[in-house]
């Protein structure tokens, strides 16, 4: 049995499960690294560990006996002690005064008796000679490097007789030498058999530093490993649930063959694309790869109306017209654009009015916007979507890439888009994100929607997709099945090569 | 019987940089004889030569076993010698018939000094016939379809009695059908004994109509071999040259003085103590995740955004003010990431554009004309820049030409440390390796670097000479391509890994 | 993040609020006449023409277009009542005939706008042109007067002891309220300024947006126009050609970007309160009214100087 | 006959290539209706007299081309023009000496548009809010400085600069015009200035970038607006004899209605210094016609208007060919 157990922790925000059934242990004198991307919930386990969240579910115990902490003053109480990147302490308090800052008594708060003063300033000093650093506890905490100012802060939950620390990301702002110098910090605590939490990113340091790392990913537990023991990879690959070659999520869903969605016949869109054929299938993920250039974006841009187009499209088996953008919405078409920052977003505008824009109707009454229901329905999808932000309200060009994406995302499943189509909806989006809209179009597919991705990522495209068209110079030039296509051939297409490559 | 045509050791070089080198190349009696390569590769350049167009610099030409003169060679006297070329863009008067086209260079004149237009028409005739092209000689020329005017340049240079005629892509702009019917023309007349070199991308007409293929990379002769011998994959091998990588860092000459240098730059919430120095002749990559900082480094080091700390030197001097103005007078350029919106003027002719740094930097009233077009048409020379005219508005272009004129402008400026932002987003794959080869010939002179930024991990590991990878906001690792895999590359810009930077 | 840029948008509007407040103060001091009931509503009644349009013209900029052409249709709109009154026609079907020319002046700005694809500043600066010619051609240039009293009531009468310009100008202001902010066409004003390529790609019909505004801008223009007409008991072919740039002038003060995208509509009507008020106290301090045009040009520089360097401030 | 078809068409196209060549044919054609319609058009004297009368308008249509090729707008033209025309009116009130009055006119424009670029160029105000402010500050400042009173009592001399005539025939104004339109048609194209007030107008973030100094080439170009006002307010009070505080009321919107049908583009960076000129000329000519003719002069503002329209709306579908 460990000094701190953590056992199923569970816990959720407006329904979405940001920790699911998460265990964790540690104890006196080790050092244990906690993994993870962002958002795989590590920040928040530290928050129930820290009283800042109540924990939905689980238990915590320490020394065996189940703890219960409603405040961060009861976890502090328990003798645990986080210290987190952005550092609380005093800048114009002295180090000493910060050292013991809850312990001094509230009269000598104003004016401290000079012999106190010299008597904290005496037990500080005691202190940071413990942790092996020349600090003069009387000078204000303002005039401290960043490093210095880490090591009062680990002083002070020293002083506090903190049995557990917890260090978030401490690394983050250091140099390289005061990295070294915290480590030997560290090295020291673990002597006074103090447990130790430590959150990073940085591989280099767990194999440093740790004893045993404790991998999370999407809230859940994805590994347990003894640094001796473990490599890299294997560490990556438990961070990031495949390894690095796969990058990609596997597909869960399949299509139905016996309902066409949508048959395109012999579409042209005079001097870009000619006479263009395929069909999408209900809950199908249809790739369309082509170079720049190849009119994937065209194509993309004259399904939803915005460009004129000539030809036959059918829905549902019925022969439809579409001229514009606003008759696409209607028939239940959603445009992810390729362009996002020209296309996509409305940079000034919040995030729920971009979110929305394309679904007001469905939030009116009697002509006038129920904003709640709005909100209601803009709050949903953030959390669905896991779209990272501080407010809805906030604009949406203070978002990064990938989250941007997400909300243009989110306006087409606001509107219960049956079709969506994707113009390279990956392009400057970072990784993780990347992966979470291929885990979307998989979820959305299974429930039924026909997706079609236009992408000029090949990896991308195989990855994802039930049926994969090639696109060059406006023609299509090869279709292919999921089994059979391979990525030279399909590249060879794409380039203008007309039969297939010999082996 | 001596070959038609015999092209020795031909060298040319456009103000110092050599765009063909000893290349040579055959073209016998009633051969098709395929040209190929990427654009750049120097295609263009030898066919100039052959047709006058260009002088040589060095090597010879025989035509059935004479050598030419290459003096006073120049496109009258190839034409005259029996030289035909058919370009793209067709060489025909639109307003004039097709009778009148046809006898455009010798019009045969009565006795009085009256056209003899019966002559004119029965020439017509006996010409459209060797063509089988059934229009009516009187049609003027700008109403008929490409494809019948192409065959019309083919009838003209086979009664100015070509001996060798050239067609440059002529299936570019035709349908698949048309193209069937210039094939068989070409069939017909290679029976006369007539030589064609045939510039083509499409590897399947190559397959159909080629006889021999000679493969030009980089402006050198990398194979010559018949159709029925190749396997399509080696020529595209060949072509793309997978070993372009390698030749790039063997040709390289890496100098050891420093060039450029940035000391503890910080600019809070965008970077952090961010220090690196380029030297001669490198090219520097940085690469990062989207979002990681890189493109705010940039802009803050060319002095569009402010920092808050940190020193900028240029060979050694600091450079105070930091501003785009004081970057370009100590010698530094920047190729912004939005090139439509912050790299040009897109409604001003390209002269104007390729000029106006030298001219921000000049210190005259007024500017010498003639000077800016004589500079300007050196520049579109030399970077082949694909334009009819200097006078043309840049909006015109497509993008790897826009983004041709934006390095002719900083070239002309004779810059000396050039950053460029995602220099290749949303360039096709031909003119991609354009730009690789401009950058990599700008550094070869002596006083230059490059800070060539992307997020496409391949080309960093393609092009750079060093890596620096940039993780949210701060250099984590300095590495070197050789043996590096895209995998390990993608794991440091994760921040999973780092190494010690250089300070 | 979020606090800080909601923050921006309504420190705007205080701003001003503050400005008006220490305006208002300074002239009290100055002045024991202006600080009285009767002299804010004759400032509010004097405004509310300019009110009218300005409330109207808001949207316009946040929908990223411009109406030059509104004081020009507010004279003809005038001129016209004057002129049908005087050739027999019911007082009040004159007055539905101009506001029904007003909207056919904003549908030909729209089809110039939206299908020919012409910039909204030259379009409506040509319309301007032609309405202004069209005024001048029908009157003559002379000053037609309409002396009608029920017809007096629009400018001189009262609600509820509320004067009725005042009435129509705040319902003008209630209404674009309600209309931008509460209702599905409001929002889609913004997108369409925002950024036109991806509203059009969201399904929103942006040439239907844009031409009800313009519509709208040309039925505020007219109503303006026969406020004025009633008040005066007559018009003038060129009475109100300038007026155009103070409207524009208080809107821009008002907070709203010249850029399309964002704007507030309160904001105009304190741009408006303030021009009408400095006017006021002006004339109440016996000051040449010759000051008035210099000082309205200082407190626009000042107004959208001053945001500009909070704005680069901010960035930072 | 299909011939003549395609060679009436091939004019045409040629003719439309160029707004400015269109717009110049457009004149021709009202000068060849005019001289049809009335016998006292086409003489000598009203060509003289058209140019004449143009005068002002063109050389306001001079500056603000610079504002506009740079992408900007000048609202505060036709104040300025009242402000610099008071300005000199006062400093040969005061000093009785023309070149003085000259000078002060001159500089009073080239202050005003000093302060217009630099409210752009260090406050960073929109040059459309910008100017808006300088309108009603220059209108207010001629009216004070004049306390609303048109000054009168010009000298013979000062008159001569408008009322003159070279060899008895030629207006002053005239050759004014043409002088200074060839001298910023080459400060235009063969001037770094020039080269850079296009640009500016083209992509100023990307001139930016190039190392371009901003504040200096903005500062002249709106110093430049200002000038051209002054010199045409001089013109004006001296054909009138008196110089006026509500003058130049409206002509900014005719000066940029001029630039705006010799086809300069409403975003900048492209536009002729010429075609402005043939601008300036087109509103005249309809004045001047309607006046022969003896229509009500009140027709011109709708003529001038959908002259506007038209030329923007053809400028328009022939980009979008």
């Amino acid at each position: 049995m460990s000094y701190l157990e953590m056992q199923g922790i569970i816990k959720s925000f407006s329904g979405v499960r940001v920790l699911n059934e998460v265990n964790f242990s540690l104890n006196r004198g080790e050092v244990v690294a906690l993994l993870g991307q962002n958002g795989a919930g590590k920040s928040t386990l530290i928050k129930i560990l820290s009283g800042y969240y109540n924990k939905d579910g689980g238990k915590i115990l320490i020394n065996g006996e189940e703890v219960h902490f409603h405040a961060p003053s009861d976890s502090l109480a328990r003798g645990i002690r986080v210290i987190y990147q952005e550092l609380e302490l005093f800048p114009e308090l002295s180090v000493a005064e910060n050292i013991f800052m809850g312990d001094l008594p509230t009269k000598r708060f104003a004016g401290i008796p000079i012999r106190q003063k010299e008597e904290i300033e005496h037990r500080a000093q005691e202190l940071l000679e413990l942790l092996g650093e020349q600090i003069d506890p009387a000078i204000p905490v303002k005039k401290l490097s960043v490093s210095e100012k880490q090591v009062v802060e680990i002083a002070r939950a020293l002083a506090k007789k903190a049995n557990i620390i917890v260090m978030d990301e401490p690394t983050a702002t250091l140099s390289q030498k005061e990295v070294e110098k915290l480590f030997g910090i560290i090295r020291k605590l673990r002597e006074q058999d103090v447990g130790i939490i430590y959150i990073t990113h940085r591989l280099e340091e767990v194999f440093t530093i740790s004893n045993r790392v404790v991998v999370l990913r999407d809230g859940k537990n994805a590994g347990f490993f003894d640094t001796q023991d473990t490599s890299w990879q294997e560490l990556v690959q438990a961070m990031i649930g495949r390894s690095l070659e796969e990058l990609y999520p596997r597909r869960t869903s399949t299509l139905r063959e016996d309902r066409i969605m949508l048959r395109v016949d012999n579409l042209d869109i005079p001097g870009l694309l000619e006479k263009t054929s395929f069909e999408l299938h209900e809950g199908e993920i249809l790739g369309i790869f082509g170079l720049v250039g190849s009119g994937i974006n065209e194509l993309a841009l004259g399904l939803f109306g915005a460009l004129p187009i000539r030809g036959k499209i059918e829905m549902n088996g019925q022969t439809i017209s579409i001229h514009s953008p606003a008759m696409a919405k209607n028939l239940g078409f959603g445009l992810i654009p390729a362009d996002r920052k020209q296309e996509g977003i409305i940079p000034e505008l919040s995030v729920m009015h971009n979110i929305t824009m394309a679904s007001l109707n469905n939030y009116k009454k009697r002509g006038f916007l129920r904003r709640a229901d709005e909100k209601t329905c803009v709050c949903e999808w953030v959390d669905k979507l896991k779209i990272r932000l501080h407010s809805i309200d906030q604009p949406i060009k203070s978002l990064s890439g990938g989250n941007q994406q997400k909300v243009v995302l989110a306006r087409w499943l606001a509107t219960q888009s049956k079709i969506l189509i994707a113009s390279e909806p990956t392009q400057g989006v970072d990784v993780g994100t990347r992966v979470d809209i291929y885990n979307i179009f998989d979820n959305l597919a299974k429930n039924g929607l026909g997706i079609i991705v236009l992408s000029s990522d090949l990896p991308e495209v195989l990855a994802l997709s039930d049926n994969i068209l090639v696109l060059e110079g406006g023609n299509i030039v090869g279709r292919f099945t999921k089994g059979e296509a391979d990525e030279q051939t399909i590249l060879y297409l794409a380039m203008g090569g007309k039969e297939k490559v010999a082996n | 019987m001596p070959d038609l045509l015999l092209m020795e050791n031909i060298c040319k070089s456009f103000f110092g940089i050599p765009v063909l080198k000893n290349v040579s190349f055959r073209l016998r009696h009633g051969e098709v004889h395929v040209l190929l390569g990427e654009n750049g590769a120097g295609k263009s350049t030898l066919i100039k030569i052959l047709s006058g167009a260009y002088t040589l610099d060095s090597g010879k030409i025989f035509l059935e076993g004479r050598e030419i003169d290459m003096t006073n060679y120049n496109p009258q006297i190839a034409s005259r010698m029996g030289i035909a070329t058919i370009y793209q863009n067709f060489h025909l008067v639109p307003h004039l018939t097709v009778a009148e086209n046809i006898s455009l260079a010798t019009f045969p004149v009565s006795r009085m000094g009256f056209i003899n237009w019966p002559k004119v028409r029965a020439f017509a005739e006996q010409a459209l016939q060797k063509v089988q092209l059934q229009v009516d000689p009187n049609t003027k020329v700008k109403n008929l379809t490409m494809s019948q005017q192409q065959m019309l340049e083919i009838a003209i240079a086979l009664v100015q009695k070509a001996k060798i005629i050239i067609m440059d892509e002529p299936t570019a702009a035709i349908s698949r059908r048309e193209t069937e019917t210039l094939f068989q023309i070409i069939r017909q007349i290679k029976t006369q004994g007539v030589g064609i070199i045939y510039i083509s991308h499409k590897l399947e007409e190559i397959r159909e109509i080629g006889d021999t293929i000679t493969i030009l990379r980089d402006g050198e002769q990398v194979g010559t071999m018949t159709v029925h011998e190749v396997n399509m994959d080696q020529v595209v091998n060949l072509m793309t040259g997978k070993e372009i990588r390698t030749d790039q860092r063997i040709a390289r000459n890496l100098r050891t003085q420093e060039i450029f240098r940035c000391v503890h730059l910080s600019a809070v919430g965008k970077f952090d103590d961010v220090s690196f120095s380029a030297r001669d002749g490198e090219i520097l990559g940085l690469t990062g995740l989207v979002g990681a900082g890189k493109t705010e480094l940039a802009r803050a080091i060319f002095g569009v955004d402010h920092f808050e700390q940190g020193e900028i030197f240029v060979r050694g001097v600091r450079v105070h003010h930091n501003t785009p103005r004081a970057m370009v007078e100590a010698g530094v350029g920047y190729i912004p990431e939005d090139r439509d919106t912050s790299g040009l003027c897109l409604n001003r002719p390209i002269r104007d554009n390729i000029t106006i740094v030298s001219h921000a930097k000049s210190r005259n009233f007024g500017l010498n004309l003639r000077q800016d077009n004589q500079a300007a048409q050196l520049f579109i020379r030399r970077l082949q820049i694909r334009t009819d005219s200097l006078e043309r508005q840049v909006k015109y272009l497509s993008g790897g030409n826009k983004q041709k004129v934006i390095l002719a402008k900083w070239f002309q400026a004779q810059c000396q440390f050039l950053i460029l932002d995602e220099p290749t987003i949303g360039i096709d794959v031909g003119a991609r390796q354009e730009i690789y080869r401009l950058i990599h010939d700008f550094v070869r002179d002596e006083g230059r670097g490059v800070l060539f930024i992307s997020s496409d991990l391949s080309e960093v590991l393609n092009i750079a000479d060093r890596i620096l990878v940039m993780v949210r906001g701060r250099i984590t690792a300095e590495l070197f391509p050789d043996g590096l895999t895209k995998q390990e590359l993608l794991t440091y810009c994760l921040g999973l890994r780092n190494s010690s930077p250089t300070g | 993040m979020e606090k800080k840029k909601s923050r921006i948008k309504w420190s705007a509007v205080l701003g001003l609020l503050i400005f008006y407040v220490v305006l208002c103060a300074v002239f009290s001091i100055l002045s024991p006449f202006f600080l009285t009931l009767k002299n804010f509503s004759n400032i509010a009644s004097n405004m509310a023409y300019i009110g009218i349009m300005a409330a109207v013209q808001t949207p316009l900029l946040i929908g990223g277009v411009m109406d030059l052409s509104m004081g020009a249709s507010a004279q003809l709109a005038g001129v016209l009542v004057g002129i049908l009154y005087m050739g027999g026609w019911n007082i009040w079907l004159a007055t539905l005939f101009a506001l029904g020319i007003g909207l056919v002046v904003g549908f030909l700005n729209a089809m110039s706008v939206t299908r020919i694809g012409i910039n909204a500043f030259i379009a409506t600066l040509g319309m301007l042109n032609v309405i202004e010619g069209i005024a001048l051609v029908l009157t003559g240039g002379l000053t037609v007067s309409i002396l009608v009293p029920q017809f007096q009531f629009i400018g001189m009468g009262s609600i509820l002891g509320i004067p009725f310009p005042i009435v129509l100008m705040l319902s003008f202001f209630v209404v674009f309220y309600i209309l931008l902010t509460f209702t599905p066409f409001g929002r889609t004003v913004y997108a369409v300024g925002g950024n036109p390529v991806a509203s059009k790609l969201c399904g929103i019909n942006n040439t239907r947006v844009l031409t009800v505004l313009f519509v709208l801008s040309g039925i505020a223009g007219a109503t303006s126009g026969i406020l004025v007409a009633s008040m005066l008991g007559a018009a003038a072919p060129a009475a109100l050609s300038g007026t155009i740039l103070t409207v524009i002038a208080s809107v821009i003060l008002g907070g709203t970007s010249l850029s399309g995208g964002s704007g507030n509509i309160w904001g105009t009507l304190l741009g408006v309160l303030i021009l009408g008020t400095l006017t006021n106290g002006l004339v109440i301090l016996n000051v040449s009214s010759f000051w008035q045009e210099v000082t309205q040009g200082l407190v626009l520089l000042a107004a959208v100087g001053i945001d500009q360097i909070r704005q680069r401030r901010e960035q930072r | 006959m299909p011939i003549e078809r395609n060679f009436f068409k091939a004019v045409f196209t040629f003719i439309t290539r160029q707004q400015s060549l269109s717009m110049l044919f457009i004149l021709l054609i009202m000068w060849v209706v005019l001289a049809f319609l009335s016998p006292y058009f086409l003489t000598i004297n009203n060509i003289f007299e058209i140019t004449l009368q143009s005068a002002v308008i063109a050389l306001i249509a001079a500056g603000e081309s610079f504002v506009i090729f740079s992408g900007g707008i000048d609202l505060s033209v036709g104040s300025v023009f009242a402000f610099s025309a008071i300005i000199g009116g006062l400093g040969l009130m005061a000093t009785q000496n023309i070149f003085v009055s000259l000078l002060a006119s001159l500089g009073g424009g080239l202050f005003a548009g000093f302060c217009n670029g630099a409210a752009i160029v260090k406050l960073k105000i929109p040059p459309f809010v910008a100017t808006l402010g300088m309108m009603g500050i220059a209108r207010g400042l001629a009216l004070i400085l004049s306390r609303g009173i048109p000054i009168y009592g010009l000298p013979r001399e000062y008159m001569w600069i408008g009322q003159g005539r070279v060899f008895g025939i030629v207006p002053v104004p005239t050759i004014i015009v043409l002088i200074l339109f060839t001298v910023m048609f080459f400060i235009l194209r063969n001037t770094r200035f020039g080269r850079f007030t296009y640009a500016l107008g083209s992509n100023a973030e990307a001139t930016r970038l190039s190392g371009v100094k901003i504040p200096p080439v903005m500062l002249g170009i709106y110093m430049i607006s200002g000038a051209f006002a002054a010199v045409a307010a001089v013109i004006e009070s001296a054909r009138l004899g008196t110089m006026q505080p509500a003058s130049g009321s409206g002509y900014e919107l005719l000066a940029i209605g001029s630039v705006f049908i010799g086809g300069a583009s409403i975003y900048g960076g492209e536009g002729n210094i010429f075609a402005s000129l043939i601008g300036a000329l087109i509103v005249t000519t309809i004045r001047n016609g309607l006046n022969i003719l003896g229509v009500s002069a009140f027709y011109q503002y709708v003529v001038n208007g959908l002259i506007i329209i038209f030329a923007v709306a053809a400028d328009q579908s022939r980009r979008a060919r």
